[in-house]
């Protein structure tokens, strides 16, 4: 295999070369620049394919040709490759993204891209404890140079602020290389991990004393206000490497670490890390400017990552899969989203409202908002999901609630900033845009990439077979089919739900039966509806189709983590559906923040009933284990949460200026009465009242029979879908269907089912 | 013998912590510095006794004289800033 | 409070402490086996050269990355036109009999790294403080400033391409054994390290002299001697 | 516990590097903190020193007179914490440069050396 020297080799032998071109080559060095990192890739892709294929093992490279710890050695694995190439390719796209802006400056602040690189690989592959402090302290010398790319006085404060902070850690860092030299006589990573059971306390402080130092590295709360200025000061190109690259190094050099410490410090750092994820996400509420508020989310993300990191202990052998998940998903969409905010010449939150007329960018920046928020199919989706579980299962019940409460803040303020831009009236038409197809090309990649990642997730996961996929298909083949006039992709649809009737109803028995009927008779209704529409409507039909998708597999579910993957895909759905609606945007938001919040109780609740019984089913959650009630509960607030949030989707639905793009509540919502809302009913006069009338804490709303909605006093329209919702509630609570339809009125009151009920509440 | 290098190195080690202590509370910049560098060239006598003249030699020649050459040279500039600024 | 926490902690590794009597095994390996596998009198020397190579890399490298930094501020800042200031005549004679001596001094240093204490770090500064007081006493240094960029490119340059050897002849990366050990104490013997220490001697003096030229000629004002 | 040179060593890089520490954590002149910052380098170079120390050897050079090339295990000290603070001491005057020119280049645009001018990006 090709020697990780030769990365080092052509980096540094083409940095100092770059020290000799004058203003002249600026060009010739530009494309230098670029054909390095395409090296460094081509590098990282060849030892993938070596160590995939078999043609060579994992292997210590020594420097200077004698054994460690007398020398220094580099390793490098398919971790490793995974990682320099993740890297590598940033590299490659960010010196493609800043060619522009390094024009004039390749021969220095491109040979400093150069060396930035080249220290990240570095970083990852020395198993040397001297070696790691070199590397870091060219990381931050170098990185705080390319700061100064964005030439303003800010960028010299957070210059500043960066270098000595970071040089700070390095020599705290240092301090521990020293003490476990000391301590133990040997810098050699492995030599260390040999002798882990046997440390002198000495090697123990010095241990702790580098993984602290590498902790702080990675920015927690609240020792972050360093890097803070970084994201918001520095070149957006340049956040995409601090936020991407870098943090990748660094969480990997904490696993290198950690290997050494002892169980309580790996705990220890969990707990740093959830805390981090929790409060940079509440912190993050109150930004209002994007990089700032990417800048949070980054040190959100890195947090989580640093939490399952420092759970290795607790989660098992999984843990590095869930690291890579989350991991992946925040490098890249992070890296793109932050190369977008460098297409948009504006510094607020509404600025990116230009996104709207650009619509390929659209589609990249809701690909990247959904991926952070965790949403299937991509990577993060699957590792919060196993991760949840996985902190259940083990009893860790304080950092899953730290997690899902963070998560929750999370989507919060990315749905607002994406409502924001795809519906905010407050659009600011004078911020400007620039777009060169060559900025285009790595948002483009990543985004890809991002999908790429969720497919191959899904395959890594424990039980890939678990989710019936067969019904996203018609979403891929309508959005293919958009150009289409709306009647012929109505019937198109229409044929689908036919064929899905005609194939899959008969197979139904018993409840599944019930919705399916349900289901089927909704469809129907909101496709005939549709005929009466003219034009395109763009974006509609997947859309729905995406819906009823979300359904079908919601009905088909036989697991836990089916019956959750369809739920994110009914919510995304919907989501769509009902922005689409002028003036909906707070709806919307409101609509995904109920949705989310009840989905993450959902998943707690999963999460406890898996922990308790230990099944992946449903039936998981037919349990009399002392632990049922609280699951109970958490379902049903969570399917509640939902329940109130259909109501406002409903009631944006039938508001009469919104009747052209009227969302699939409206046909969809009452299978029974397919009943129209009248425009002069007088909760749509003052919108903001019914708004507030579906808070989530209004119980007395709540708390009331699904099923006989219709006969609420205020003759608020609630329709079947709820209906559906709350058979699905029956259903998952273990309660037959027909009992609840026959005997509604107090089906929460406790005692009041029969003795053969799961949950002897 | 040994003792007597350890009265010395004793000695030397009080006034470098004396010199540290002046050269964070000194008000007068120049001073300041001044006695920074005296820290980094009373180390390089301590490198010296504790066997290791590489880290003296190297310790003389950057810490004790280019640093405090560069903090002179900042110093400079910054005062002429401020008093470029006064006027 | 952070300060006092940290305190206890160092007073932790006070209680912890104690002067070692022997050598630790890395240490008596090095103390053992340098004058046969390297061949240097100085197994510091050795160590930072040969053993530990890449560090040095790295450590050259950190300068390099500061002299290029300080490059692009200063092309930022737009690069201060010097008044022609008569500087005064016994300075620049003083400096013309001074600075020959130490870029000798300094050459010394470095080409006996192996040898005796000292090596290229330590030659650099020297050589590089000597450069500086160059430049600050005469004003037309531009000629020499494009001599200073050459050198220290293709001192750096030649680095990496002598490491680039050790690796392919001889055992890996920044391998000395690329050439004849020669005899322990002679002043061509330890293999490339007095070559190696020679370029790493003009990097980093040409790196010392540059960021300190470039940090006079950044801002509004040049210091001149 | 007696009293040894690498002791006085230790106590000392230890002292200077609190000194070092507390004067990064309480000064306001970006001079000052930098200054701050160099004094807990040294401190922390000595420190590093002491660690390889052993009494009564001496420096793991061969100059024919005191130490051989036999008897360089037995007579000389470590070398290692040598050619690491070696390494430190030349990273540290790099960074204290680039610190310094930073320092400067905020102070020709706001004309003022204190830290709490420069707010404007915190928290």
């Amino acid at each position: 295999m090709v020697s990780p020297f030769y990365i080092l080799i052509a980096g540094l032998g083409l940095g100092f070369i770059l020290g000799l071109a004058g203003k002249k080559q600026a060009a010739l060095s530009n494309l230098l620049v670029l054909a390095v990192m395409l090296f460094f890739t081509a590098i990282s892709l060849h030892w993938i394919h070596g160590f995939y294929s078999g043609s060579f093992q994992a292997s210590n490279v020594y420097s200077a040709g004698f054994d460690p710890p007398y020398s220094i050695s580099l390793f490098v694995g398919m971790h490793e490759a995974i990682l320099s190439l993740m890297i590598n390719i940033l590299g490659f796209f960010s010196a493609l993204y800043l060619r522009k802006s390094l024009l004039r400056e390749a021969r220095s602040l491109g040979a400093v891209l150069i060396v930035l690189i080249m220290g990240l690989n570095m970083i990852i592959f020395t198993r040397d404890l001297f070696n790691i402090f070199v590397f870091l302290e060219i990381t931050a010398i170098s990185l705080s140079g390319l700061i100064l790319l964005d030439d303003n006085q800010r960028a010299f404060a957070a210059g500043f602020k960066y270098l000595l902070a970071s040089s700070l850690i390095s020599a705290f860092y240092l301090m521990g290389a020293v003490l476990a030299y000391y301590g133990t006589g040997s810098l050699y990573l492995d030599d260390l991990l040999v002798r882990q059971a046997d440390l002198s306390p000495m090697a123990v402080i010095a241990i702790f004393l580098m993984v602290i130092a590498i902790v702080i590295e990675l920015k927690p709360f609240p020792a972050n206000g360093w890097a803070l200025d970084v994201y918001q000061a520095a070149h957006p190109g340049i956040g995409a490497i601090v936020s991407g690259a870098v943090a990748t190094a660094m969480l990997f050099l904490l696993t290198k670490l950690l290997g050494l410490g002892s169980e309580r410090l790996c705990l220890l750092t969990a707990m740093v890390g959830a805390f981090t994820f929790l409060f940079s996400n509440w912190m993050g509420l109150q930004q209002k400017e994007p990089n700032r508020l990417l800048g949070y989310s980054s040190i959100g993300q890195v947090g989580l990552a640093l939490s399952i990191i420092g759970l290795k202990p607790v989660l098992g052998d999984p843990w590095y899969l869930l690291a890579f998940g989350v991991l992946l998903t925040h490098f890249l969409a992070k890296a793109g989203l932050f190369w977008l905010s460098g297409m948009i010449q504006g510094k607020s939150l509404e600025s990116w409202t230009i996104l709207r007329n650009k619509p390929i960018l659209l589609v990249l920046f809701g690909t990247f908002i959904f991926a952070l928020s965790a949403f299937p199919p991509f990577p993060s989706f699957f590792a919060k999901w196993e991760l949840i579980t996985g902190l259940a299962d083990t009893g860790h019940y304080f950092l899953m609630g730290m997690i899902l409460v963070g998560s929750l803040f999370e989507v919060i303020y990315l749905f607002r900033w994406f409502g924001i831009v795809t519906k905010s009236d407050q659009a600011e038409e004078s911020a400007g845009f620039n777009m060169d197809p060559e900025k285009l090309a790595g948002p483009l990649v990543f985004a890809t990439a991002l999908f790429a990642g969720g497919y191959f997730s899904l395959r890594f996961l424990s039980a890939p077979d678990l989710i019936n996929f067969i019904p996203l298909i018609p979403v891929v083949a309508l959005w293919m089919l958009d150009f289409l006039p709306a009647w012929l992709k109505n019937t198109l649809l229409l044929m689908m739900v036919g064929i899905y009737s005609w194939f899959y109803l008969p197979g139904y028995t018993d409840y599944q039966l019930i919705f399916g009927i349900i289901f089927m008779a909704g469809a129907v209704l909101t496709l005939i509806y549709g005929y009466s529409e003219k034009g395109k409507r763009p974006g509609f039909y997947p859309l729905v189709a995406m819906m009823f998708g979300g359904l079908i597999m919601l009905v088909e579910a036989t697991t836990l983590f089916g019956f959750f993957f369809a739920w994110e895909v009914m919510t995304a759905g919907s989501y769509f559906l009902i922005l689409r609606g002028k003036k909906s945007q707070p709806h919307a938001l409101s609509y995904m923040l109920f949705s989310f919040g009840g989905a993450l109780l959902i998943l707690a609740g999963f999460a406890l009933a898996h922990a308790v019984t230990g099944l992946w089913t449903l039936d998981a959650l037919v349990t009399d284990h002392p632990i049922a009630p609280l699951i109970f509960v958490m379902l049903t607030l969570g399917f509640f949460n939902k329940n109130s949030s259909h109501r406002t989707a409903h009631l944006v639905a039938g508001r009469p200026q919104r009747s052209r793009s009227r969302c699939f509540a409206d046909g969809f919502g009452d299978p029974f009465k397919s009943r129209g809302l009248r425009p002069d009913h007088p909760l749509f006069k003052d919108g903001n009242s019914i708004y507030r009338r579906c808070g989530p804490d209004d119980r007395t709303e709540l708390d009331r029979d699904p099923l006989s909605a219709d006969r609420e006093p205020d003759g608020s329209h609630a329709g079947g879908y709820e209906a559906f919702t709350g058979l699905f509630q029956c259903r998952t609570a273990g309660i037959h269907p027909v009992r609840v339809v026959a005997d509604v009125e107090p089906w929460l009151a406790p005692g009041h089912f029969g003795s053969h009920h799961a949950f002897p509440l | 013998m040994e003792i007597f290098k350890l009265i010395m190195l004793s000695t030397l080690a009080v006034v470098m912590i004396i010199s540290a202590v002046m050269a964070i509370l000194s008000k007068e910049m120049p001073l300041a510095i001044l006695a920074s560098g005296a820290i980094s060239l009373l180390a390089s006598i301590f490198f010296l006794v504790l066997a290791s003249p590489d880290v003296a030699m190297t310790e003389a020649a950057i810490g004790a004289g280019l640093t405090t050459f560069l903090f002179f040279i900042i110093l400079r500039k910054t005062e002429q800033n401020k008093s470029e600024h006064e006027k | 409070m952070l300060v006092l926490l940290f305190g206890i902690f160092l007073f932790q590794i006070l209680r912890l402490y104690h002067t070692q009597e022997t050598l630790n095994p890395t240490a008596a390996y090095y103390n053992t086996n340098t004058p046969s596998e390297v061949g240097a009198a100085n197994v510091v020397t050795a160590i930072v050269v040969t053993y530990r190579g890449l560090d040095t890399l790295g450590e050259v490298t950190v300068l390099f990355l500061t002299a290029m930094i300080l490059g692009y501020i200063l092309r930022q800042g737009g690069r201060e036109k010097t008044e022609k200031d008569t500087t005064s005549e016994i300075l620049i004679t003083a400096a013309k009999v001074l600075i020959p001596g130490s870029i000798v001094l300094g050459v010394y240093v470095f080409i006996n790294g192996h040898l005796t204490p000292g090596g290229g770090f330590q030659g650099g500064a020297i050589i590089g403080t000597a450069i500086t007081l160059m430049i600050l006493a005469d004003p037309l240094h531009s000629l020499r400033a494009a001599l200073l960029h050459f050198v220290e490119s293709m001192s750096g340059f030649f680095y990496i391409v002598i490491g680039l050897a050790g690796l392919i002849f001889a055992g890996g990366f920044l391998d000395n054994r690329i050439l004849p050990a020669g005899q322990l104490g002679d002043l061509f013997s330890a293999g490339a390290i007095p070559l190696i220490y020679s370029l790493i001697g003009l990097k980093v003096g040409t790196e010392i002299s540059s960021i300190i030229s470039n940090i006079n000629e950044t801002g509004n004002n040049t210091v001149k001697l | 516990m007696s009293i040894t040179i690498d002791k006085v060593a230790l106590v000392l890089g230890m002292i200077l590097m609190l000194v070092g520490l507390w004067g990064g954590f309480t000064r306001t002149n970006l001079l000052k903190i930098i200054l701050s910052f160099s004094i807990f380098d040294t401190g922390l170079n000595i420190l590093i020193v002491a660690l390889g120390y052993l009494p009564g050897r001496t420096a793991p050079i061969i100059d024919g007179v005191v130490v051989a090339a036999d008897n360089l295990a037995t007579r000389a000290i470590d070398p290692v914490p040598q050619a690491l603070v070696l390494t430190a001491i030349v990273i540290g005057f790099g960074v204290t440069a680039l610190m310094l020119v930073y320092a400067m280049k905020l102070n020709q645009h706001r004309k003022s050396l204190d830290i709490n001018h420069y707010t404007d990006l915190k928290w």
